[in-house]
Order: structure tokens, then C-alpha cells, then sequence
């Protein structure tokens, strides 16, 4: 281990992840679970050259984004649930104008105000477009304060690769606990260059940039999209990313994202040591979803059964299950009301699935 | 696999957190994989503010303690919700200041330490929670001494530390006592 | 001699720039269609009285009116 | 300026289309003073010299292609943030120049926090106002600033105070926030109040040129299609009524304070 580590808070670790790759503009409003990030923001971005606004609401500071984004440079901003609700309208606009920029979003729970404890009742809104219009957004979801700080890092490489708003979506748990982190891994950097495209001095003899979401002939409003389209289908292929832990035997596999993956480690450490085979697959990119990777698993004669906990009432699965289709039992583990998983809300029904291999679905809610 | 999963809880702003996290920050330096998250969602109801510290030499899964092996309690609600979860061969530090109760489990090794005095006898009561902690090391053996030490210069903010040599000694005088009780119980 | 010119394809025939010339020398015609369909102004001045005051030019909208003014030769 | 020889005459040209203006003709009704407000920015930029410095914010309205007539970077943003996307902007290239063209609303309905944290903040962008008190390209509805008794689609029996209060006063709003540099309405029925209005856009530019802080005019406009009136009456509409309720004038000034500020020193 080198002697970089820092013991940091998963949302400070965003925040230095940011600084890292360059980010020179930080506009948020604040809320709970991630004010953390504002206030540091507002306290260390200057030291690295930055700009802090706290704007006059989420609404106000996806905008700001937008327009620093446009102007070339790096830009993030942060949220939680209702906040993030805010700036879909902005995330729409800025997904169609191809601005790269990058979003937080540290789950709460909903709907409504609902509470500040851990969830993950956004996937949907942030995997399947969440603002009006066809678009995705490039989705990472880490599960250590580590990947905080590593995603955000990466998050803002591949929102400039392709040209797409990027999120890390993640949860009350993983934004508060402190972790060791090592920095090694993102090495300060500048911004690519977009002089291409990006709002600038008007130099004699270059076309003027024009930065626009709206085309009011449908031909012309096609052709734009075909663009975008071209550009997820590209995303699909190349940028696809999971992580692994003891699948290579396993005859259940559990697919777990955010904080739930990391209480399924524990609980596969426990099952292992009854004999049982249980592995975790747990994707990191969410959209780009990794259909074809669990698919895999779905064909092989070694898994008898597929399980998906997650805080909410059951967003993920459906991608999992999109993935198997029907070739296996998908089972649902649900906790949720900002309720957290114990490796035992795990453990017993893994045992039920792998006495009763030919269960079907079966749904366990949690409370 | 060694797999320490503590809580620390009492009212807020007696430092718990602090002490959660120096002994997190001090397994870290020792090697260990560590992690702390403070108390979230419900459990946090009831008068207790608490944290979680797991030390780990392999990486750590859930940062959540449901069944701890080592807890601080600095208050008597603390003690109530949190001494029946232990799990079998914890440790247990009692702030009598604030705790009267007793534990009548015989599978936990616990010591009853008045933290509020001993502070206070150093030079400042907000010394409790890190004589707790002193009280802590003394009956759970894992983090060195000089870990702990360079943890507790760690939490200190720059402009605290003047404090540093006071902080010092409210953990070695804490551990002191525990080590004082240990001895009497194991006659 | 001062003069106008109204551009034809971008005047839209709103008339603001009639009662703006104190000599009344725009009128509306309605003599000829523009491209858009659209009736343009005609600028009629067979006795020299435009002064070049531009007051047309600066209340049209479509910025549809040149105006001209005679470059005046220094005697040597 | 140009010079060209007609019948052997040198004349040079004196008005004319501005170059900060693109090629392409304005899209807007006849008789909108959409373009007369458009051709006198074009022409301050010009004459300040900023073209190449400028980055324009078009909003959603019918100046939601303004993009198109002006001949600098510019980006199209959602419907009342223009000035929140100005900000960021302004922030990461303090060195260009922004302009937010907005209308009423835009920026006195969905956007109006934006506007008022953006001045109250004084950032260094100029905002372009056109309120012509009423919903233009959705097709005249009621906006925040249509006049009490005044017919729309959605206030087809006239604007009553009581159930829908009064127009709302933007430029009265925003000169007592500290961070306001220069606040001013004006009109654009005649060419007098043109002319007035072109000086008063200078100075709204030479607000963020010079870093005073936030500056904004704005433009009592014609919308004669939607007032279903002819454009010398629309004109007539705003001199004889938008007058009388939208007061033209400087609501702030910041040189004029900072001479009055000099002065009490001196005197005091």
C-alpha cells in the first residue's frame, strides 16, 4: 500500500477526485446527505483555481454548469434526490447540446421529501433518461469512499471522450462514511482541448459556435438525434464496466450496486464458510448497463438462481432481468424507507434459494 | 481474518465521532483496511449519537456493525440499546459518569471507567471520549499505542494543537484505570 | 444627394419608416411583391429632399434601408 | 464605412445592416421591435469593438433563434436560466462579453429567481429585456407584465388585479440591489426613443466592459400581432400605454452615484 492514503469522507473524496481531473467550476445548493460537498467545494476549489457559487437553487446550478461547460471548461455540481429531480431540465438541454459536465447524485430517499437515509429509488430516473427527450446519461456507481474520488475522476474523462453529461450515482452510505483513499491513480490533469466547439473569443476566420437544443424541422431534429444514438450505441460497446467477487464458482449470483454491494460481500463471506457458492456481480457502469456480461451468467448450467437487493422497490432488477431473460430465477431482496441492509436480511434468503433451486421469483421484503 | 466491528455511541457532541474516527485513522496506518460511517437513518433515534469503526485485514464489506466486538458507551441510553447487540467475547467501556447500569452478561469483558473525572482531572472534561478511548485500547489489543497517538494528532485541528499533549494523557490515563481493572478482575 | 435604398427581399411592409420621414418620400405602393411575399416600401425622391437623416433606417426593424450620404471632396 | 461610386458619385454609407448582425433575416412579424432591438445591439458591439469577445444567451421566446441573426458564439438555453448559463459562463472566460436576451417571460415569470440572484449577485453580464407584455410565440397569452385590462388568450375577459395582480416592475425591482450597475427602460416607439435606447444599451455594455457589476435594459417592445393591431398603432400602444405603466427612465446608475459619492467627499 503506498503512503498516499488519506482517511477521508466519501463526499470530500468526490470532491478531491474533481480537483484531479481539473474541474475548475463547482455550482450547488445545498442538502442533505451531501453537504459535504458543497462545503468543501466552497472552501478548497479556489486553491486549485476554481470557482464556487452557492446558486439560488439546483434549478439556477445545473444552468451555471451549462454555461460553464460551454466555454470549454471542466464543471461539476452535486445533489440528492429532490435536488437532482431540479436539474433534469437542465441535464435534458445539456445532453442534446452534447456539453460534457459532470453531476453527483447522493441518494435520499423518496418520494418527496421523504428522508436523508441511504436509497436508491433514483435508477430509473438516472439510468433511463430522468428529464424529457431521449438521452442517456453515462452512469457510474461507486461503492467505497476510494471510488468516490476515482469515479468522479473518471466520470469527467469520459464526459469529455464522448461529449455526454456523466453521473455517479450513489448513496447516503457511501457519501458519509470515511474510508482509506489513495490518490495515485488520478494524476492532476488538464482539460482536454474543445476548441472545436466551445464558446470562446470569436477569432477572425473561424466559424462562430453555435451551442443549440432545438431543430423545428422533424428532418433536421432526426438527424440530430441519429447523431446521439450513434454515440450511445458507441457507448454500449466500448465503455461497459463491472467489477467481480468469487463468481467463478458460484451457483447464485447476486448483482448489487452502492452500499447493498458491499453488505453482500459480507454476507457472501459468511456463506462461504458454510460451503455455500455465492458470488457478486456488481456493475459500475449502470448505463451502460452490462446486459451481455450477466447474460453469461444466465446461460450457465452452474448458476441455478439470480439475486438483486437494492433499497428501493425494484428498479435495477428489471435491467437484470432484461439480461436473463427468463433463463433463470431473478429474486428480489427488498429494503427500503432508508432501512439498511445486514448481512442476514442476505444470508437467509440466499440459503432458501439454494435448498429450493427451482423457486420462481420470489420477492422478500426487508424491514 | 481479524474483522473488528465497533461502536461508539453516547450524546452527541462528546466527541464520539472524533474517537471513532481516530481509531479508524490509526488501523489505517497500521495496515488495515479500515472504515467508520456515523450513525445513520433510524438507529439514530433516541437519544444516542453513534459511529461505526471496522478493522479489517482483508477489504471491508458493510461499514455497518450489527453485532459489535467492541463498544463505547459514554451514556446510560447508549448502554441500553447497545450492550444486547454485542456479540459473544466483546469488549465493553462503561462511562459510569453518565452510565450507572452494570452488565450482567458473563460472555463480554467489560470495564466501568468514570472518563468524566479522569478528564477532568487531566485539565478539560471535553476529554472524556479519548480517555474512553484510552480505556478501549487497554481491553481490545489491536491498534498500537503509537498509532493511537498519531491518530489523535490527526483529529486535532491546527488551531487545537496546544491540546495535543493534554489529549495524550487523557488516553493513557484511561488506560491506565482499565488496565488497573483488568488486572483486579483476572485475580 | 443624400439618398436611401430599401432592400427589397428584407423589408417586411410594416410601414413604421412612412410617417418616420419628415418628407414623406416612402411610400406604400404595394407595387411589387418581395420574395417572402411581402409587399416592400418604395422610396420615391424626384426632387432631391432626403437630407439623409436616417430616421427611416433607425426605425426599421429589419435593418431593410441603406442610406447614403455624398462623400464631400476637399477643394484642393 | 463603405464608400461606393454611383453615376460617378462617391457616396459612403451611412446606415446600414451592422456586422454583428450574420446575413440571414430576421424571422420575426412585421413591424416587431424584436429586430430594431437586435439592429441596435449589433450596432453598439460594433462600435465598442467587442464583436469577437462577445457569447450570447438566447432564451426561449420568439427570440429563441437569436442565435441566428447574431454573428458571435452563442448557445440556446432553457426556458428563464439565461442568466444562471451566463454566470457559469462568465465565470470560466471573464474576459468575454455576455449577453442574455430575454423576454418577459422568460425573465420575469420562470426565470425570474434567476434574474434577481444574478443582479443581486453582480455579475458582470448585460441582460437585453424585451417586454412587450405579452406571450409572443406561444401565440399571446397573459405574461407577467401584460397591463391591467389589456385582452389575452388567457385573460380574455382583461388583466384583473385581483385575481392576477399587477404587471410586474423588473427594472423598479432590480436598481435597488447592491449588485445592479445600470438599470434603465426604454422604448422603442420612435426614433428618438430608439436612439435613447441604443445610448442606454452602450452604457449597459460599458457596465460589464468597465466591471461595475449587472447591468440590464429593459425595451418596452412592439407586439402589434398579438395586440392584433397594426404596427404604427402598436407603436402607438406602447408611447400612449406601456409608457404609463412601465415609467421610462435610469433606475440605477453607478457612475452617477459614484460622482455623487465624489462630490460628498469633496464637500464633506
Amino acid at each position: 500500500m503506498s503512503d498516499e492514503r488519506v482517511f477521508m469522507k466519501g463526499n470530500h473524496a468526490a470532491c478531491e477526485g474533481a480537483y484531479r481531473a481539473g474541474c475548475k467550476a463547482y455550482f450547488g445548493y445545498p442538502i442533505t446527505p451531501q453537504n459535504e460537498v458543497t462545503e468543501y467545494m466552497s472552501a478548497h476549489i479556489w486553491e486549485h483555481g476554481g470557482t464556487f457559487i452557492q446558486s439560488e437553487s439546483e434549478v439556477a446550478a445545473i444552468n451555471m454548469i451549462m454555461g460553464a461547460s460551454a466555454t470549454g471548461a471542466r464543471a461539476m455540481t452535486s445533489s440528492s434526490s429532490p435536488g437532482i429531480s431540479l436539474k433534469q431540465e437542465g441535464l435534458s438541454y445539456i445532453a442534446m447540446m452534447e456539453l460534457p459536465m459532470v453531476v453527483m447524485n447522493v441518494v435520499r430517499c423518496g418520494p418527496g421529501l421523504g428522508n436523508i437515509a441511504p436509497h436508491q429509488g433514483d435508477y430509473f430516473q438516472t439510468t433511463k433518461g430522468g428529464g424529457h427527450g431521449d438521452y442517456r446519461l453515462i452512469t457510474l456507481a461507486p461503492n467505497s469512499v476510494q471510488e468516490m474520488a476515482q469515479f468522479i475522476y473518471d466520470a469527467f474523462i469520459l464526459a469529455d471522450k464522448w461529449r455526454n453529461p456523466a453521473m455517479v450515482l450513489t448513496d447516503g452510505t457511501i457519501g458519509q462514511m470515511m474510508e482509506p483513499v489513495d490518490y495515485a491513480s488520478m494524476p492532476w490533469m488538464d482539460p482536454p482541448d474543445k476548441s472545436e466547439w466551445q464558446l470562446d473569443e470569436f477569432q477572425e476566420g473561424r466559424e462562430r459556435h453555435v451551442l443549440t437544443s432545438i431543430w423545428l424541422d422533424p428532418v433536421d431534429m432526426a438527424v440530430a438525434h441519429e447523431k446521439l444514438i450513434d454515440k450511445y450505441e458507441r457507448l454500449k460497446k466500448e465503455e461497459v464496466r463491472y467489477d467481480e467477487y468469487l463468481t467463478e464458482d458460484a451457483e447464485v449470483l447476486v448483482v448489487a450496486i452502492g452500499s447493498p454491494s458491499r453488505v453482500t460481500h459480507s454476507a457472501i463471506r459468511i456463506l462461504r464458510q458454510e460451503g455455500l457458492k455465492v458470488g457478486l456481480f456488481r456493475p459500475i457502469t449502470v448505463w451502460p448497463f452490462p446486459y451481455d456480461a450477466i447474460r453469461k451468467y444466465a446461460d450457465s448450467k452452474r448458476v441455478k438462481a439470480i439475486l438483486v437487493p437494492e433499497m428501493n422497490w425494484g428498479q435495477m432488477i428489471e435491467d437484470v432481468k432484461l439480461a436473463v431473460l427468463d433463463k433463470k430465477p431473478v429474486h428480489f431482496v427488498a429494503k427500503h424507507g432508508g432501512l439498511t441492509f445486514t448481512p442476514e436480511d442476505l444470508t437467509e434468503p440466499i440459503r432458501a434459494i439454494l435448498k429450493n433451486p427451482e423457486e420462481p421469483n420470489t420477492l422478500w421484503h426487508v424491514s | 481474518m481479524l474483522l473488528e466491528e465497533y461502536v461508539f455511541a453516547g450524546f452527541g457532541g462528546q466527541g464520539i465521532m472524533t474517537i471513532g474516527q481516530i481509531i479508524a485513522y490509526a488501523g489505517m496506518i497500521q495496515d488495515f483496511y479500515t472504515a467508520w460511517i456515523p450513525s445513520y437513518g433510524p438507529e439514530s433515534r433516541g437519544g444516542t449519537a453513534n459511529c461505526n469503526v471496522v478493522i479489517s485485514d482483508e477489504i471491508i464489506g458493510s461499514p455497518h456493525t450489527h453485532h459489535p466486538n467492541g463498544v463505547i458507551v459514554m451514556n446510560a441510553p447508549s448502554f441500553d440499546k447497545f450492550e444486547p447487540l454485542m456479540a459473544p467475547g466483546g469488549v465493553l467501556v462503561v462511562n459510569t459518569n453518565l452510565s450507572p447500569q452494570r452488565s450482567e452478561r458473563d460472555d463480554l469483558s467489560v470495564v466501568y471507567i468514570p472518563t468524566a473525572d479522569i478528564a477532568t482531572e487531566v485539565g478539560h472534561p471535553v476529554l472524556a471520549s479519548v480517555a474512553a478511548l484510552g480505556a478501549f485500547a487497554a481491553t481490545r489489543e489491536v491498534i498500537d499505542d503509537a498509532n493511537m497517538e498519531k491518530g489523535i494528532d490527526w483529529a486535532l485541528p491546527a488551531h487545537h494543537k496546544d491540546m495535543l499533549e493534554m489529549n495524550l494523557k487523557a488516553y493513557h490515563e484511561g488506560k491506565k484505570a482499565a488496565e488497573a481493572q483488568l488486572k483486579a478482575a483476572a485475580k | 444627394m443624400p439618398m436611401i435604398e430599401i432592400l427589397d427581399d428584407a423589408c417586411k411592409g410594416c410601414l413604421l419608416c412612412v410617417p418616420a420621414c419628415p418628407h414623406e418620400l416612402i411610400h406604400n405602393t404595394k407595387a411589387k411583391l418581395n420574395k417572402r411575399g411581402l409587399y416592400p416600401v418604395e422610396y420615391v425622391d424626384p426632387d432631391g429632399k432626403c437630407t439623409g437623416c436616417r430616421l427611416c433606417a433607425i426605425v426599421c426593424p429589419d435593418a431593410a434601408i441603406r442610406v447614403y450620404k455624398e462623400v464631400k471632396k476637399k477643394s484642393a | 464605412m463603405d464608400v461606393i461610386t454611383i453615376e460617378g458619385t462617391e457616396y459612403k454609407v451611412v446606415a446600414e445592416r451592422p456586422k454583428s448582425l450574420t446575413d440571414t433575416p430576421f424571422t420575426y412579424c412585421p413591424g416587431c421591435n424584436h429586430g430594431t432591438t437586435h439592429k441596435i445591439i449589433a450596432e453598439v458591439i460594433d462600435e465598442l469593438g467587442i464583436q469577437h469577445r462577445c457569447i450570447g444567451i438566447a432564451s426561449v421566446g420568439c427570440s429563441v433563434f437569436s442565435y441566428e441573426f447574431f454573428d458571435f458564439d452563442f448557445i440556446s438555453v432553457p426556458h428563464g436560466r439565461a442568466l444562471a448559463v451566463a454566470t457559469g459562463a462568465k465565470r470560466m472566460r471573464p474576459d468575454s462579453v455576455l449577453m442574455t436576451y430575454q423576454g418577459d417571460g422568460d425573465l420575469a415569470a420562470i426565470g425570474t429567481a434567476e434574474t434577481i440572484h444574478a443582479c443581486n449577485r453582480g455579475e458582470r453580464v448585460t441582460c437585453i429585456f424585451v417586454n412587450n407584455a405579452i406571450y409572443g410565440m406561444t401565440g399571446g397569452q397573459m405574461a407577467p407584465t401584460t397591463l391591467l385590462g389589456m385582452k389575452t388568450t388567457t385573460s380574455p375577459l382583461g388583466r384583473d388585479a385581483k385575481r392576477i395582480g399587477w404587471p410586474m416592475k423588473m427594472s423598479e425591482m432590480l436598481a435597488p440591489l447592491q449588485g445592479a450597475a445600470y438599470i434603465a427602460r426604454v422604448s422603442m416607439h420612435d426614433a428618438k426613443h430608439i436612439l435613447k435606447a441604443k445610448a442606454a444599451i452602450k452604457k449597459a455594455f460599458r457596465a460589464q466592459l468597465e466591471d461595475k457589476g449587472f447591468s440590464m435594459v429593459e425595451v418596452l417592445s412592439n407586439c402589434n400581432v398579438n395586440w392584433h393591431m397594426t404596427p404604427q398603432e402598436g407603436v402607438k400602444f406602447i408611447e400612449e400605454q406601456m409608457t404609463k405603466n412601465f415609467p421610462l427612465g435610469v433606475y440605477k446608475d453607478v457612475w452617477q452615484e459614484e460622482a455623487a459619492k465624489q462630490t460628498a467627499k469633496e464637500e464633506g
